[in-house]
């Protein structure tokens, strides 16, 4: 009764958040149209989000908005439509085991992390609030320097990857690349390779 | 807060940066050349990691120590792992201008790709914080999700990139995840103050601190490619265009050793009840864990036909041997033995690059029969790749595997038995290994032999591996007094900086 | 000057072998003789030379030379040193003697054969060998000379070399000596480690004098023992082999197949008779071991025995003469045996004169007969080969000991001395050596009725030859094909042949006077000139008797004084003078009876047959063949090659890679190519590390 | 330069100016690959001549090592370059470099891909001789390992029709051992303080105490050692490759393989093995003298039965080699000495043996003894000369093999091992068999009529091969009749070695009186 | 407050089922989601620590995971492209050219 009477707003919160981060979660790996899985993603996201705000953290819970379930998540349900991608076929499923695996692995690796966690007790948060945009803006700056930097060049990265990956091969790409193997295939006439003496 | 107390020094991230820098130049190049811009590509990559070398040598004139507020360290496991991947993206940057041309695969994406990659392992073997392990990580890994799949036409190719992709996000998120959890134990991601919490028993949650340790270990063991994390490998290194296949077998490993080396052989490497019991128990996961990769590798290798596959599992094994010489937390004979590695596993895959001929066609190793004397040059120099994969003397495979079987004879006298271990699974070794040798040299000649066509840039990168494999296999004293200054990595003596300048009020 | 002795034959063998092919039959010849006359007549200035030398403390003459050393590791040692002493010198005697003539009957017998040169080169090689192994002063270089001639032998019986039954018989040969030659060895280790010494003179070795072995032994200190008997068995057992002894003759007989030059010389005049020197050399080691002279005793009289039965019904005139040679030289062991080396050696050189007779005479007759062995296909040679008969014809009676022939003075002292030996235990109550003696006397009646039959067959008798005309039963022609001889009558051989057959027909006329016994009147010179060599043999049973004091039975041989001066011994002697001549009496009886049953069963019929067992040879050969050859070879091929290595070795190695490829083949089912199922592997792995982390944190 | 630096990398230079003058481009073949012969040739007689300097330099009245070259290689590993000769080593550097142009003449007949195959040749020799002179145990098994490369290549690219089989049995057979060694090493480095890998000192250290190995683990490093050489020996069990790598391999790899590579485990076993474990050497003993034993009569009991003249003289060697380790583990002057005279004598007989049936293989194509017979008749001077090396390989005396032979018997006679006794006279009966085996091999490939008619024309050797006959049965003589001149040599250092494992003779005393 | 361990399991079941969905779908798309739902779970972590300790850095260190994880996404979902151009099918059972 003692723990009851310490329940408070934010406790409420709290489990109104987890619980449907939760249910969203379940939908994300149970659902057979990825686009239901998609939408799960995005609540477990908002879900976040408000939990994100329960502990202070304003400045990360806009951005898990803004970023995750607005960008990130958008680009999902954007793939997935210009894939056309429907509910799975009804093929068998080739690695049925893995769905009856899956339990009990589910419950041995939550099983471990519990256990451990058992252990935290019930630390008092600290008196410092750190997650307003101010505290962030100043760590982003000063120690974060370095990473956000590199940050940049990941996201660069990103783009070259995704663009050139995503680019549709045109029909003269794959004849310059069948004409390019043909001729590098070719058997040579007499071209000594040029390359070191293996004993020397 | 002051600046000057994050210890910003630019010299630190001098190779990082000039890497970075010329990638986005190759970008704008690429963008505003006509086609057939290859051969600017590659001199400017070539030119930019030469100098980023150069940089790397002059880190010793910033000074040992870490910058950026801790994120990045500057200590002799930074220089020679750097340095290691360096000269893999050389060789590889050589190599790559014959592979794109013969495939008429665009060159401009290519060489950025492998700017970028090359720029996140720097900061991956630099990193002195979790977080720039992290970003350094997926920088390497992200990039060579995009490299595995450069044959966009090829079937083989999306579906190892999309193994590699998958795989590697899972993995990643259980690296992440232990992070979090040792973050969260030990109140910092300063590698350093994380080793100092632990020493000094200021950790809060000592459970939580395991189990990120242990998750740590997940995430790294998957990307240095050692059992039971090892299955992707095989699928990966075939699919993908041999050369990167070269490329990702060796610079990515070499780039998370030091990573793993920092967190682990350092961070986790702390006195204390709680330091020692953690350093004792990854110990022994590793110990396991390189006990199984080896064998594994090994074994399974015995079995394979194609000779990608096979030097995946090689890969595989060879992963096994370096942790052999983590256990001991000495970092020299693992950055020798990485080192050589990649020599010999870049060498080897350029050879087989030439010899699959353009579009990968020839890879089962029967293909190969009776080419000895074909092409002479070709073949010895990849039986003397196999040779020193196997350990044969007098080639660095040897050295360097003696090196690490030395320290590990001596810096962790309750293991031995992985010596041993280590021992029967080079014994195991020699058997694949001989075999693609059986098949070029002692075998009639298979029909439809074309003999491959050699270019500058690529004979220079095989001179390149040829002569380090043999230069280390033979004089190798000069490049391990180089390292032998990290031999013991420094456990507390380094000075840290203080907490409150990475943490805020 | 004893270097010399062997090294002329030896340079004459290296000129041959090497230039032979270009010098011609008739340098090639004179090279050969030249270098064994060169060898001979040192040998003669040698042994005038020892007559005169200072005997020794012991009473021992002796003149040695040091070569080099040849061997010498930690303190064994062993040089290339010689050593003349009067056992050796009347070896060298009759080798180069016996040779010399045996050389120059070869000129003529080997006349057109295109290995002329390399018969020559092989018989001077053999002479080297064969002079080193009765010089060297130590066991080793004995050894040396022992298996010299074991090889000479080897090649001179394959002499012929497309002749599969001589490359057989050369193999035999060698392999057998082998056998005995283990023997040899193992007894010089033990005499090794158990005197430090196999020299048989005293030798610094590692700055200490060391006395020799024979010496050593021969101290009254030296208790027989299990030792003793060992060496003196094992070194039995390599006489056995050399000199063709049960078990070991067998390949005697089949060494006929060499020319027959190499039988008279090697097969029956020197080398076979290496085994008694050896004996007789090492006799104080075998003196002290009353065991080991009763089997050698006993081997020699049953050796005897059972070759001269065989011999009775051979019909290869080479193979009667080759069992005669295997039946005396047992009787030579029997002497050895029953302690009577002197004798022994006395026989031996009886027996080079006469047995060399007959071989080389039935050469010439097979020879006269265009190679033809077959006593069947012989007789009534008689007439067509007068020189030939004349001389093997004294062969014959002093074979079959018919006084006062060589034969038979060296025939009576063995058997006396067997009559009359002491050495010998008793069985059951009964003295073996009377047992012994009356084998011996028995085999003297056998011989002297097969050596009959050999001459009835061949020299009376009605003319057999062409009747059997292309039944071809005669293996040598396959050797002898080259000479080109078209079958006709028999022919008289050439001066080059006939010469040495009356040397030695006069030698074995007279050859025997130099040993009559005491109580024959004569001075038994031989044996007293062996004397301070040879050890006396102990009355059987004193050995156990404690050995210190007692100065008859340990008479250390180089320290007793000749037997002369015994009293005790003397008068002993005397004592038995009338049996002695007695039993004289009653072998030349012996003899006479044997020649005459022998003309009486076979005048007649000289084809009579024989009971296969006998002809058969007892199936010896076959009986070996099945419990030793054959399944040596089946075990080696079926068990120890193809199940050992192939099977076993080989399986549990090639099984270990399999093992590897089958693990390998089983684990690369892992990789299913299915990224979810890595993913799942992936979990479980995790799922352990941090069960395992997780295990120690909450422990 | 240090003379034996010098011959240990001559052939090594030499393979290079191979190189260079295969650079040179030439469109006729012919004279190019009789350019690479007279090349190598020229190139391995003068080390042979260079080694003979160093035997004229050699003083062997003193027992350690000499012409000694130190320099630090690898520092960081505590690694000397190190080389040296001493009792154990010298004859056995002069029998390399002396059969290297034997081995040469007699692959004249190669006529595939000469440059490689003569190239191979040269860093073979060179790893050899590096193993002999090697005074730093890294080093050592360095040149251990590279010996198996040419070699592999030798068997598996020019050899016969299984050779595939061979090539990796021999090379795989090899590692399995030398990398057990190599922990062993490494071990041995660590117990020794750390700080070097240099035989001389350890066997120092070892001797005088300073270095003490707890006594279970010098059982496993012995092992480990044991195990390493005993392959390469080879001995009984660890013997099957020898045949299959013999019988594939091209005549002069044969030479190289009985005439050296396998001395490599003998010479091992006398270096490290009784010098580092005194006393499990000890303990051992009877156990080493039992399998030496079984390969003795094993050995020639499947030698009797191959049908196959290699195969033949592949399995002598095993027999053989057994004699050697049996004498190693005497522990007498006599065994010792003897197990050395052995190595030498094994390989000029063996060796000669090997060239012989390559001879004829060269002209018959077949291996087989039931093809030939009668051969003695179209070629009397190769019968002549075979049989001599025949009868070497026997243990005929005032041969070379009988000195060895006898020696070893004697030696392991007066040994002070337990049931020494037993294990010589079961030795000697492998005398015996030497010559059942041998001989039945002589007589029916030389002797007999001449059952098929490609024998009957067959040519009498040729100069080149006379030129590489006759100097190994020269040898085979001079070996035979003055043994002093080559026992002498290494005299001091086996007594030395003796002295590691019994002690020095006074407490050789002792021990007796304790028994 | 709430306790740090609620926030500690809800962000241990979430990844957790991430995992799980990744053995449970075969549809490459939804198995990159249920790994991006593995790092929105470590990131209720992080900040959970982030309030606790009274660390920023937590939280920072979220930033970047979110960049990270957009990058992913980028490349990710290119790949998928990339591989639905040659294979027509986004089930990854069906990409299993390279086994054993």
């Amino acid at each position: 009764m003692e723990q009851f009477a310490q329940i408070q707003v934010s406790h409420l919160f709290f489990l109104a958040f987890a619980s449907l981060a939760v249910v969203a979660a379940f939908n994300v790996i149970l659902q057979r149209n990825p686009i239901y899985s998609a939408i799960g993603l995005i609540v477990v996201m908002c879900s976040l989000a408000g939990l994100f705000l329960t502990l202070s953290a304003e400045f990360i819970a806009a951005i898990q908005i803004i970023v995750y379930a607005g960008a990130i998540m958008v680009l999902f349900v954007f793939v997935i439509m210009l894939l056309n991608i429907r509910e799975e076929d009804a093929k068998a499923d080739r690695q049925k085991y893995l769905k009856f695996l899956a339990v009990p692995l589910f419950l041995a690796l939550i099983g471990v992390v519990m256990a451990a966690l058992k252990t935290i007790g019930n630390p008092a948060a600290s008196p410092n609030v750190p997650g307003t945009v101010e505290n962030v803006a100043e760590g982003m700056f000063t120690n974060y320097l370095l990473p956000f930097e590199a940050t940049s060049v990941l996201i660069l990265m990103a783009i070259v990857g995704s663009m050139f990956l995503a680019r549709r091969e045109s029909a003269e790409d794959t004849n310059e690349i069948e004409t390019a193997l043909n001729a590098a295939n070719q058997p040579t006439a007499v071209e000594e390779s040029s390359e070191e003496e293996v004993h020397a | 807060m002051q600046l000057t107390s994050l210890n910003l020094n630019y010299a630190a991230i001098a190779p990082e940066s000039i890497v970075s820098v010329a990638a986005v130049v190759i970008m704008l190049v690429d963008a505003f050349s006509k086609k057939g811009a290859r051969k600017i590509n590659a001199g400017i990559t070539l030119v930019s990691l030469v100098l980023a070398l150069i940089a790397v040598f002059g880190l010793n004139s910033a000074g040992r120590g870490s910058y950026f507020a801790g994120m990045i360290v500057v200590d002799p496991i930074r220089v020679f792992f750097s340095v290691t991947i360096l000269i893999v993206s050389i060789a590889v940057t050589l190599l790559a201008s014959q592979f794109l041309r013969d495939e008429a695969l665009p060159p401009g994406e290519f060489f950025a790709l492998i700017l970028f990659a090359t720029a996140g392992m720097l900061l991956l073997a630099g990193a002195g914080d979790l977080v720039t392990v992290f970003l350094g990580l997926e920088i390497a890994s992200i990039t060579t999700y995009v490299m595995a799949g450069y044959r966009r036409y090829d079937t083989r190719a999306s579906e190892s990139s999309l193994k590699y992709f998958l795989l590697g996000s899972f993995a990643t998120a259980f690296l992440l995840y232990g992070m979090s959890l040792v973050y969260g134990a030990t109140a910092t991601t300063n590698l350093t103050a994380i080793n100092q919490a632990i020493a000094e028993g200021k950790v809060q949650f000592p459970a939580l601190l395991m189990i990120g340790a242990a998750l740590m270990l997940v995430g790294f063991g998957f990307k240095i490619a050692s059992a039971p994390f090892h299955l992707w490998t095989p699928d990966v290194y075939e699919g993908a265009p041999t050369i990167v296949t070269g490329f990702m077998g060796t610079a990515p490993k070499v780039a998370v050793f030091a990573a793993f080396l920092h967190t682990f052989a350092e961070g986790f490497n702390a006195g204390g009840v709680l330091g020692s019991q953690l350093h004792h128990v990854w110990v022994t996961a590793v110990a396991i864990i390189a006990a199984l990769t080896m064998t594994v590798g090994n074994v399974v290798a015995l079995s394979q036909k194609n000779i990608k596959r096979m030097l995946a599992y090689s890969s595989i094994a060879h992963a096994g041997y370096a942790l052999v010489g983590f256990i001991t937390s000495e970092a020299a004979p693992v950055a020798f033995y990485l080192l050589v590695y990649s020599l010999m596993s870049v060498g080897a895959f350029a050879v087989i690059q030439l010899l699959a001929r353009a579009g990968d066609q020839k890879v089962e190793t029967a293909d190969y029969a009776g080419i000895g004397f074909q092409t002479p040059a070709l073949s010895f120099a990849l039986a003397i790749f196999l040779f020193s994969l196997a350990g044969i003397p007098p080639t660095a495979g040897f050295m360097s595997k003696f090196f690490i079987f030395k320290s590990a004879w001596d810096g962790a006298p309750t293991l031995r038995w992985l010596v041993i271990v280590a021992v029967i699974n080079s014994i195991i070794s020699v058997y694949y290994y001989l075999y693609p040798i059986v098949v070029m040299f002692f075998r009639p000649l298979a029909p439809g032999f074309v003999k491959p066509k050699v270019s500058a840039m690529t004979a220079a990168a095989l001179i390149l591996a040829l002569v380090g494999t043999l230069y280390l296999g033979i004089l190798p004293n000069r490049v391990m007094s180089a390292i032998g200054g990290s031999s013991r990595t420094a456990q507390i003596e380094q000075p840290i900086p203080s907490t409150d300048q990475i943490t805020l009020k | 000057m004893l270097k010399w002795i062997t090294l002329a034959p030896l340079i004459g063998a290296v000129i041959n072998g090497l230039f032979g092919k270009r010098l011609g039959e008739k340098v090639v010849g004179a090279i050969a003789c030249g270098s064994v006359a060169v060898s001979a007549v040192l040998a003669f200035l040698s042994f005038s030379q020892l007559t005169h030398a200072t005997p020794d403390a012991n009473g021992v003459r002796r003149v040695t030379e040091h070569f080099f050393t040849w061997i010498s590791v930690g303190n064994f040692q062993a040089d290339f040193a010689y050593l003349l002493d009067p056992l050796s010198g009347i070896y060298i005697l009759f080798i180069t003697g016996v040779g010399l003539l045996i050389h120059i009957y070869a000129v003529g017998y080997m006349h057109g054969d295109p290995g002329f040169y390399r018969f020559f080169a092989y018989l001077n090689l053999f002479m080297f060998m064969m002079l080193t192994l009765v010089l060297g002063d130590n066991l080793l270089l004995l050894f040396v000379g022992w298996e010299g001639v074991g090889l000479c032998s080897y090649l001179l019986i394959g002499f012929f070399t497309k002749w599969n039954v001589a490359g057989d018989a050369s193999k035999k040969a060698f392999i057998v000596n082998r056998i005995g030659d283990f023997g040899f060895m193992i007894a010089t280790f033990l005499v090794f480690t158990t005197f430090g010494t196999i020299s048989f003179v005293t030798k610094n070795i590692g700055g200490h004098e060391v006395a020799s072995f024979l010496t050593q032994v021969s101290a009254p200190t030296i208790a027989a023992g299990g030792v003793l008997t060992a060496i003196a068995l094992l070194l039995f057992v390599g006489a056995t082999g050399k000199s063709a002894q049960i078990p070991l003759f067998v390949w005697l007989p089949d060494a006929m197949a060499g020319p027959t030059p190499v039988s008279a010389l090697i097969h029956a005049a020197t080398m076979v008779t290496a085994g008694v020197y050896l004996t007789a050399r090492c006799s104080a080691v075998v003196v002290k071991s009353p065991t080991a002279m009763t089997v050698i005793a006993i081997i020699g009289a049953a050796t005897a025995i059972f070759a001269a039965t065989i011999g009775l019904a051979q019909n290869d005139i080479k193979k009667v003469l080759a069992y005669s040679t295997v039946s005396q030289l047992g009787y030579m062991f029997l002497a050895c045996g029953v302690g009577a080396f002197a004798a022994g050696i006395f026989h031996v050189m009886t027996h080079a004169f006469f047995k060399a007779l007959l071989f080389l005479g039935a050469g010439s007759v097979i020879h006269g007969a265009h190679d033809e062995q077959d006593m069947r296909k012989m007789g009534g040679f008689r007439k067509y080969m007068p020189f030939t008969f004349g001389t093997m014809f004294v062969g014959w009676l002093a074979i079959s000991g018919f006084p006062p022939l060589s034969g038979f003075f060296s025939k009576d002292e063995i058997l006396w001395k067997t009559w009359s030996t002491e050495a010998l235990p008793t069985v059951a109550g009964f003295p073996l050596s009377k047992i012994l003696w009356g084998i011996a006397a028995l085999t003297a009646l056998l011989t002297a009725i097969y050596m009959t039959r050999m001459m009835v067959m061949t020299f009376w008798g009605e003319e057999r030859f062409g009747k059997s005309h292309g039944d071809d039963h005669g293996h040598a022609s396959h050797g002898h094909d080259d000479h080109g001889h078209g079958h006709g009558k028999p022919h008289e051989s050439g001066w080059l042949m006939v010469g040495p057959l009356v040397v030695l027909a006069v030698l074995s006329l007279v050859g025997g006077f130099v040993g009559v016994p005491a109580a024959m009147g004569g001075a038994n010179h031989f044996e007293h000139f062996l004397e301070p060599v040879i050890a006396h043999a102990q009355p059987h049973g004193v050995a156990h008797a404690p050995a210190a004091g007692d100065a008859h039975g340990a008479a250390p041989a180089e320290q007793h004084a000749a037997t002369t001066a015994d009293p005790a011994a003397k008068v002993e002697e005397h004592h038995d003078t009338t049996t002695e001549l007695a039993l004289a009496g009653f072998s030349i009886l012996l003899g006479l009876i044997g020649i005459g049953v022998g003309f009486a069963v076979f005048g007649k019929n000289p084809l009579k047959p024989m009971p296969k067992l006998l002809e058969d040879k007892y199936r010896i050969d076959e009986l070996y063949d099945a419990t030793v050859v054959h399944p040596i070879e089946t075990v080696s091929r079926e068990g120890l090659w193809k199940i050992v290595d192939v099977k076993i070795i080989d399986g549990v190695v090639n099984g270990a890679a399999k093992l590897f490829g089958g693990i390998s083949g089983v684990l690369r089912y892992t990789q299913t190519g299915f990224a979810r199922n890595y993913a799942a592997v992936i979990l479980v792995g995790a799922i352990a590390i941090i069960g395992y982390f997780g295990y120690i944190a909450l422990r | 330069m240090n003379l034996i630096t010098i011959t240990t990398f001559l052939p090594l230079l030499g393979a290079i100016l191979l190189v260079l003058l295969s650079l040179r481009g030439s469109d006729d073949q012919k004279a190019a690959n009789n350019l690479y012969r007279y090349a190598t040739l020229a190139i391995t007689l003068v080390t042979f001549l260079v080694s003979l300097v160093i035997l004229a330099r050699y003083d062997s009245s003193n027992a350690t090592a000499q012409l000694v070259q130190k320099n630090p290689w690898i520092g960081s590993l505590g690694v000397y370059y190190h080389v040296g000769i001493d009792g154990l080593s010298i004859w056995l550097v002069i029998l390399t470099t002396f059969l290297m142009p034997i081995a040469v003449l007699a692959s004249w007949h190669v006529t595939k891909r000469v440059r490689e195959y003569m190239l191979f040749m040269l860093i073979l020799e060179t790893g050899m001789i590096g193993v002999f002179v090697s005074l730093d145990m890294f080093l050592f098994y360095l040149f251990f390992e590279i010996t198996l490369i040419p070699m592999y290549f030798l068997i598996g690219v020019w050899g016969g029709e299984r050779r595939i089989y061979a090539a990796i049995k021999f090379f795989v057979y090899t590692v399995v051992g030398s990398l057990l060694m190599l922990v062993a090493i490494i071990a041995i480095y660590f117990y020794n303080g750390g700080t070097t890998f240099d035989i001389v000192e350890i066997t120092n250290n070892i001797q005088t105490g300073k270095t003490l190995i707890p006594g279970n683990v010098q059982v496993w490093l012995w092992l480990a050692f044991a195990l390493a050489f005993c392959i390469k020996v080879p001995l009984f069990p660890f013997h099957t490759w020898l045949p299959d790598a013999h019988v594939e391999a091209p005549t002069a790899g044969s030479i190289i393989l009985a005439g050296v590579l396998l001395k490599m485990g003998t010479y091992g076993l006398m270096r490290f093995n009784l010098p580092f474990f005194p006393t499990v050497s000890q303990k051992a003993a009877p156990w080493m003298m039992g399998l030496a034993v079984i390969g003795i009569i094993y050995g020639a009991l499947v030698a009797m039965v191959q049908p196959d003249m290699k195969k033949l003289v592949a399995y002598s060697s095993v027999s053989h080699l057994g004699f050697v380790v049996l004498g190693i583990f005497a522990f007498t002057d006599q065994g010792m000495q003897g197990a050395l005279y052995q190595m030498l004598a094994h390989g000029i007989s063996t060796g000669a043996l090997f060239l012989g049936v390559g001879i004829v293989y060269d002209r018959r194509h077949t291996r087989q003894i039931a093809d030939f017979g009668g051969i003695a008749t179209p070629m009397p001077q190769y019968s002549t000369l075979f049989l001599i090396v025949a009868l070497s390989s026997l243990g005929l005396p005032l041969l070379n093999g009988f000195i060895g032979e006898f020696l070893i018997l004697l030696g392991t006679f007066a040994s002070p091992v337990p049931h020494a006794k037993m294990f010589a006279v079961l030795a000697a009966l492998g005398v015996i068999l030497s010559a059942v085996y041998l001989l039945w091999m002589i007589q029916r490939v030389f002797f007999g009529e001449i059952t098929k008619k490609e024998n009957a024309e067959l040519k009498d050797m040729d100069g080149r091969e006379v030129l590489a006959m006759v100097p190994l049965v020269v040898l085979a003589i001079v070996m035979g009749v003055k043994p002093m001149t080559f026992l002498r040599g290494s005299e001091k250092t086996v007594t030395l070695v003796k002295e590691y494992v019994m002690g020095k003779p006074a407490k050789v005393a002792e021990n007796h009186q304790d028994r | 407050m709430v306790p740090l361990s609620w926030y500690l399991a809800l962000s241990a079941v979430l990844f957790t089922i991430g995992v799980a969905g990744v053995l449970i779908q075969r549809n490459a798309i939804v198995l990159f989601m249920c790994i991006e739902l593995m790092l929105n779970s470590v990131n209720l972590t992080l900040v959970a620590f982030s309030r606790f300790l009274g660390d920023v850095t937590g939280q920072l260190f979220v930033f970047i995971v979110m960049v990270v994880a957009a990058a992913e996404a980028a490349v990710g979902l290119a790949i998928i492209i990339a591989l639905f151009r040659t294979r027509e099918t986004l089930n990854v059972d069906e990409a299993d050219l390279l086994k054993l």
